[in-house]
């Protein structure tokens, strides 16, 4: 299958991608990693006019600690994640994301914040981004502006990005010795849209209850969805398998699957509640590991 | 000059010869092919399962830059081109006219200098549709107000044709006076082959030489090449139909299909060459799918579970067109042996075929004509029939198993099986997984509250079609042939009706030749797929190439021995009768220091041969089987549930195979390989899904699941080797058997896994969300 | 609008105007690099798959403009100095093919896997090949002939052939 | 693909106006987001191009309308055919007027609508959301161009 005609503009610096979507407003589409929008070329269902390719622009890949968070630029690709020792070691959950993200090979171009910027109702990194309350980085002409991941994601395959910006970065904060979490996602094959997942994310206070928990779900609603009432089950108190079930339960209720080849609305709501339980229990065990460790 | 055989290779594991060009990139796929003035064509299709065509518009299209022409219906129609021949008897649009059946059918074809030109040329085109109700489920379309969907044909009705065999009356009174019954409807869903390379073709027609050069991915270039001269009227001798190298077959390029019309019509009325290449939509969407049948099982047994009588009745959903590439005998294929390794006195099987608004087919998917439905439906119900006797279903299999003393064995729907052990089989399988030992772990498994199943299949396959007085494809016998010729040094080029996609034909053949010649294995080269040099065929597909081209190159080799050993006699100054051949080489009965190579005796075929024998060494075979060849296997799974998601993982899979002898047992492991993930995928994750609107939901490799590496289980495989009695060299045929049997195993595990919920049959594909639906409805919460 | 690209493949400089819309995959096999096949529509298969710049990339997913002055490798540039790539022998001799349609992609991204992981698990190998599909094989004489390659190829280093190592990133 | 969605709109307008403008072509065309062209046939048919902006999905897809008044009933049936993106899209919007008396007047809608073709089977997981979002859009567009209250389009960024 072949896309249909457009105009291809190499951006080689942020000041060149930035002035190609002023110029052609709407019918421009940035250009990163691809994996999504290419595909969706090839069938003629997207069919943009302009695209503003990011990809030889010079310093938007970074996986780096600096003032006090993580940073991940617009062009880190899925694959510098998943082999990256900074990310293996201190930030788990999003190490588990990374393994799961599409396929491997995918992994090898898709990027981190063009998905995100995507927000199609299956992303794994969606759901990871609110779990750890990421801020997103949207630069324009004028400037950049730092959007929550709650209000970035607007709806399916929407945002909250204004005409002419890009995103250039997320913010992610850096777990401390007491923090951790886990991302469990179902899926029927490698490569495949997930089912369902869901991605948690806790700090234990000095009296060792949760404070701070992010519930996020993906493939449950029409964009990722964070987990209100489980996150209020668990902050407050400790990692018990009670509340561990509650917040499960709970996350069952406040999601919000469509029928589709992949299951039913009741098959998706119940993988939530194992999901979330297992997630939990994981984020539970790797905490007493580190802990450990570090007591 | 000639020299001493270095490698004889029957039955070793000879690596392929074909490899080396396809591990350096050098392979010559069809879309490899790129001849000058070449264009492209696309093709329009319906968006729509059933509906009217008003009007096709192709105005706009001709306006795309590039786009050179347009055909639709109307243009074929003019040449008696606008309908084709299956290879089941039935007739299929080429392009759509007056109403379309199928989405994703052929409507129009475009015809451009590029392919993004010849796909915006497909964008442009513009058709009038109004919606008709979409028939997509058999059940439906056998209801007196379902609207005929082929108001084509005279009979006024979408029932296509009803098949029986076995004995009716004697089946029904066993069956009532059994003091044991089952009754089952087992499901076998729609599923697609799916090869990694597409179904392509490029049509040359040379205006200067009146001759058409057919480039296609076809598993049978022979039968192509009758079909193009019936259709195109072009006379035969002016068609040549090249099959280069083919990226998996599995059935699916055994027809012909729209895009290859259109594409010879194209090179007919432009006078370039025409490439068409499909995208994998169109494979999933419109190419022939397989299975769809609908098999109600019931099985009569005494108390203590020997089987009495079965019966089968069958719906079988052909969709549009029926495309089934059976022979004209049996047009539900080969479904008879549903009664399979088990001596049955008495079996009554019926079938009846309907077509809906779903994508034409029923082409043999990795098996036989329709025996995976039938091995499936066999393996299924014997595991119920346990269930039901409370038996373990090794105990009820063994019990009822043909004895190999009953060989050949004439089945009560008129098969004659010709050779087997079924126990020794199912032994070395028992032995390899330790079954005592499977069992205890289960038990402790169940007693910790895990789901854990053991599940086993002793299924019989029937391949090699096949006897000219049974077996044939619009009317042309299912003989084989082979031509090998021995060049003066010794070595040899053989020919075949065959053509490879991946089965190693190259080595195989070259492993056959080697042996009954006595030369060198790499001395041999094998050549398919050109129907200007190879002998004519039947093709590959159904397992028949080591059952039927396989013996005629092993005769071919025999007669050439014959005249070599009249040569021999004259080197050796000896008279023929005193030369034997042994130890590779002719030689003078008690003199074993008087000897010939084939090598040195080939160089005197054309050097040095005496009057009375005319030069050359060459030898032809047509083969016809005396009969079918009858593979077995004993199939043991052994999977876990997750009780949470419903989730199946397969903790050991054992596959002991029995084809006869064996060429070469590293293909044979290769091609059990295969065939067992792809049963692996049959059973958990793939079907062709149509909503009652007629929308394909399973059109690519998002919706359509081929399992990865990562999914796939290990194997663990073996053999027993009961040899063919009619086979010249007693194999019998492997490739399909591991597709054929497996899928009974791995559902038959799951279904033991959920036995103690009180379940006893579940339809495949076993998707988590059937599974976990199970789980709940029997309170299991994970 | 055409647009003048200069692709380096197997070391050797291509070039050439193309339309936008033209994936790396058909600008591969229009070039003659015709071991670079196209087995689906959606990024699925893999059969497509190279190596540009040291990653494996799926070239029906990337357009030939956005690899205009990269390095490409294709299976056809694997052999050197007419040696067959340790990987090519063990596909050969564990019988790690049949057909041979996603036999380079396959080949390619085990070349990927074994240079960020020397010495890979079974389940490794089952995971880093997970996006490439093979229809006749059933994966298992693949994994073994990645897991003999990594044993031939232990000790001496094995760069992708014209290119550097992995990008730095990987590595971070 | 079948997709079903309904809601309601309390309209602060007298129940014959609504009724009026619900019948007339031009002005329920002028509901529709990104409208391309209109072409109005007669009194109950029209024929629109809209710009489908559905995240990555975009393409302009042509829709034929035709309106169905039936008084007794207070209802409106609107019946679109659809086509673009090598895609289908049949549905029927009815619309149910209630006079609440007080000068306002309630709108019930429910709409019905079978996608087939590629947008159904490849973006089937794209569309849903978003033609809910769209027709949803046209029926607040009822209540604001009759009240005068400028709505935003549906992003589709």
């Amino acid at each position: 299958m072949f896309p249909a005609a457009f105009e291809y503009v190499r951006a080689n610096s942020l000041q060149e991608a930035l002035a190609a979507l002023k110029e052609h407003g709407s019918d421009a589409r940035v250009l990163a990693g691809g994996q999504s929008l290419i595909p969706a070329m090839r069938y003629r269902l997207a069919q943009p006019a302009v695209l503003v390719d990011i990809n030889p622009i010079d310093g938007l890949s970074y996986i780096k600690e600096d003032g006090g968070v993580l940073k991940i630029g617009a062009l880190t690709r899925h694959s510098d994640l998943e082999f990256s020792k900074l990310i293996n070691e201190k930030y788990k959950f999003m190490a588990d994301v990374a393994y799961v993200v599409a396929d491997p090979i995918v992994r090898n171009r898709g990027t981190l914040c063009g998905a995100i910027a995507h927000n199609d109702p299956a992303a794994d990194w969606t759901a990871c981004a609110l779990a750890a309350r990421v801020n997103v980085i949207a630069t324009s002409a004028t400037g950049n502006r730092t959007i929550a991941i709650d209000d970035f994601l607007v709806d399916s395959f929407t945002n909250a990005l204004k005409p002419g910006e890009i995103v250039t970065e997320t913010v992610w904060p850096i777990p401390d010795a007491t923090t951790s979490g886990s991302y469990l996602k179902i899926e029927r094959k490698v490569g495949d849209y997930a089912t369902a997942a869901a991605g948690v994310k806790t700090t234990l206070d000095a009296r060792g209850n949760c404070t701070n928990t992010g519930i996020g779900m993906c493939a449950v609603g029409p964009q990722a969805l964070r987990a209100k009432n489980a996150e209020k089950a668990i902050d407050g108190g400790p990692l018990t398998d009670e509340r561990i079930k509650a917040a499960a339960e709970a996350a069952a209720k406040e999601c919000d699957p469509g029928e589709d080849t992949r299951g039913s609305v009741a098959f998706k709501r119940d993988l939530i509640r194992v999901l979330v339980t297992r997630a939990l229990t994981q984020t539970r065990e790797r905490l007493e590991k580190k802990m450990g460790k570090t007591s | 000059m000639a020299t001493e055989p270095t490698t004889l290779s029957f039955g070793q594991p000879v690596k392929r010869k074909e490899d080396g060009r396809f591990i350096q990139g050098r392979g010559n796929y069809l879309d490899d092919i790129v001849l000058p003035k070449m264009i492209y064509m696309a093709l329009v299709r319906s968006p729509y399962g059933h509906a009217k065509i008003n009007n096709i518009d192709t105005s706009a299209a001709l306006k795309v830059p590039g786009v050179k022409a347009v055909i639709t219906a109307k243009e074929l129609a003019g040449a008696g081109l606008d309908w084709m021949p299956t290879l089941a008897q039935d007739k299929q649009m080429v392009l759509a006219g007056g109403k379309v059946l199928f989405q994703y059918q052929e409507v129009a074809a475009v015809f451009a200098d590029t392919r993004e030109a010849a796909a915006d040329g497909v964008a442009a085109v513009q058709v009038d549709y109004e919606p008709l109700q979409a028939v997509t489920d058999p059940y439906k379309a056998m209801a007196k107000d379902a609207p005929i969907l082929r108001d084509d044909r005279e009979k006024k009705t979408n029932h296509i044709w009803h098949y029986e065999v076995g004995d009716q009356k004697t089946t029904a009174d066993a069956l009532s006076g059994a003091p044991v019954k089952i009754k089952q409807m087992i499901r076998f869903p729609r599923c697609h082959p799916s090869p990694l390379e597409p179904c392509g073709c490029i049509a040359d027609f040379n205006g200067g030489t009146g001759r058409l050069t057919f480039y296609v991915t076809s598993q049978a270039p022979h039968a192509h090449r009758t079909v193009i001269s019936l259709v195109s009227k072009v006379p035969e001798s002016n068609i040549r139909v090249v099959s280069p190298d083919i990226g998996g077959g599995f059935g699916n390029k055994v027809p012909v299909y729209p895009g290859y019309v259109c594409a010879i019509v194209g090179s007919l009325t432009l006078g370039v060459p025409v490439k068409w290449v499909e995208s994998r939509t169109e494979n999933l969407a419109s190419t022939h799918f397989a299975r769809d049948y609908w098999m109600e099982t019931e099985i009569g047994a005494t108390k203590d579970g020997k089987v009495t009588a079965l019966k089968v009745s069958t719906v079988a959903d052909h969709g549009a067109f029926d495309g089934a590439a059976n022979p004209t005998k049996y047009p539900a294929g080969l479904f008879g042996i549903c009664t399979g390794s088990y001596d049955f006195p008495t079996a009554f099987v019926e079938v009846d075929g309907y077509y809906t608004n779903k994508a034409p087919g029923g082409i043999a998917y990795r098996c036989s004509f329709r025996v995976t439905e039938a091995a499936y439906c066999i393996e299924r119900a014997m595991d119920i029939l346990a269930d039901e006797l409370k038996m373990d279903p090794v105990d009820l299999r063994r019990k009822n198993f043909i004895p190999k003393e009953k060989f050949p064995y004439p089945s009560a729907t008129g098969w004659t099986y010709d050779s087997g052990d079924y126990e020794k089989t199912l032994d070395k399988a028992l032995q390899t997984i330790d079954y005592k030992n499977l069992l205890k772990e289960q038990a402790e498994k169940r007693k910790r509250g895990e789901l854990s199943g053991i599940g086993v299949s002793t299924f019989t396959e029937i391949v090699g079609a096949g006897p000219a007085h049974n077996f044939d494809i619009l009317g042309i016998k299912m003989f084989d042939s082979a031509e090998i010729r021995v060049h003066p040094t010794g070595s040899a080029l053989v020919r075949t009706g065959t053509k490879a996609q991946g089965q190693g034909h190259e080595t195989t053949w070259a492993q056959i030749v080697a042996e009954e010649l006595g030369l060198d294995v790499q001395n041999v080269l094998v050549e398919e797929g050109d129907t200007d040099t190879a002998p004519y065929g039947l093709g590959t597909y159904a397992s028949r190439s080591t059952a039927v081209a396989g013996a005629a190159i092993a005769v071919a080799a025999r007669k050439i021995r014959e005249k070599a050993k009249h040569l021999a006699a004259h080197l050796l100054e000896a008279n023929p009768d005193d030369i034997e051949w042994a130890d590779y080489k002719f030689r003078v009965k008690g003199s074993p220091d008087r000897t010939k190579t084939m090598q040195e005796v080939a160089f005197a075929a054309y050097t040095n041969m005496p009057d009375d024998i005319e030069p050359g060494l060459e030898g032809v075979t047509y083969y016809n089987p005396p009969n079918l060849t009858f593979p077995n296997g004993a199939y043991i799974c052994a999977v876990d549930i997750d009780r949470g998601t419903g989730a199946v993982s397969v903790r050991r899979f054992v596959a002991i195979d029995d084809c006869g002898n064996i060429i070469n047992p590293m293909i044979v492991e290769g091609q059990i390989h295969g065939g067992l993930a792809e049963g692996f995928a049959i059973a958990f994750m793939q079907e062709i899904e149509y909503d009652e609107d007629g929308n394909n939901r399973t059109t690519n490799f998002t919706e359509y699941l081929v399992p990865s590496s990562f999914e796939t289980p290990r194997w663990e495989v073996g053999n027993t080797v009961t040899p063919s009695p009619h086979h010249p060299l007693g194999t019998k045929g492997i490739g399909e058997s591991p597709n054929v049997g497996s899928p009974a195993a791995f559902a038959n595990a799951v279904v033991d896994a959920l036995s103690p919920l009180g379940v006893r049959h579940v339809d495949i594909p076993l998707t988590r969300e059937k599974i976990w639906k199970i789980l709940r409805e029997k309170g299991v919460t994970g | 609008m055409k647009h003048p690209v200069k692709i380096t493949v197997n070391g050797t400089e291509t070039a050439a105007d193309v339309e936008p819309r033209q994936v790396l995959a058909y600008y591969l096999r229009d070039s003659g690099f015709t071991s670079v096949h196209i087995g689906c529509d959606s990024t699925s298969c893999g059969a497509c798959t190279v190596i540009v710049d040291g990653q494996a990339v799926k070239s029906c997913t990337m357009f030939a403009v956005q690899a205009d002055g990269k390095n490409v490798t294709t299976i056809e540039g694997l052999a050197q100095g007419g040696k067959l790539h340790p990987l090519q022998d063990a596909f050969h001799n564990e019988h790690g093919l049949q057909c041979g349609y996603c036999t380079p992609g396959m080949i390619l991204s085990s070349l990927a896997l074994l240079q960020r992981n020397p010495n890979p698990s079974e389940e490794e190998i089952r995971h880093g090949l997970s996006g490439n599909m093979c229809r006749c094989t059933g994966y298992q004489n693949i994994v073994k002939a990645v897991q003999s390659a990594a044993k031939e190829l232990k000790g001496q280093q094995q760069p992708v052939s014209h290119e550097p190592a992995v990008s730095a990133a990987a590595g971070e | 693909m079948k997709v079903h969605y309904e809601g309601s709109e309390k309209i602060p307008a007298p129940y014959d106006k609504v009724w009026e403008f619900m019948n007339t072509p031009d002005k329920v065309a002028s509901c529709l987001p990104d409208v391309v062209s209109t072409d109005v046939k007669d009194v109950t048919h029209f024929t629109t191009v809209v710009k489908v902006g559905v995240g990555m999905v975009r393409g302009n897809f042509t829709f034929q309308v035709a309106l169905e008044p039936n008084a007794d009933a207070k209802q409106v049936s609107v019946n679109i055919h659809g086509s673009g993106l090598g895609s289908v899209v049949d549905q029927t919007a009815v619309a149910t007027l209630k006079d609440e008396g007080d000068g306002t007047t309630t709108l019930d809608w429910a709409c019905d609508a079978t996608i087939s073709g590629p947008v159904a089977t490849v973006g089937g997981r794209v569309l849903d959301a978003q033609a809910k979002r769209i027709i949803e859009y046209v029926f607040t567009q009822v209540r604001e161009k009759l009240t005068g209250t400028p709505a935003t389009a549906p992003s589709g960024s």
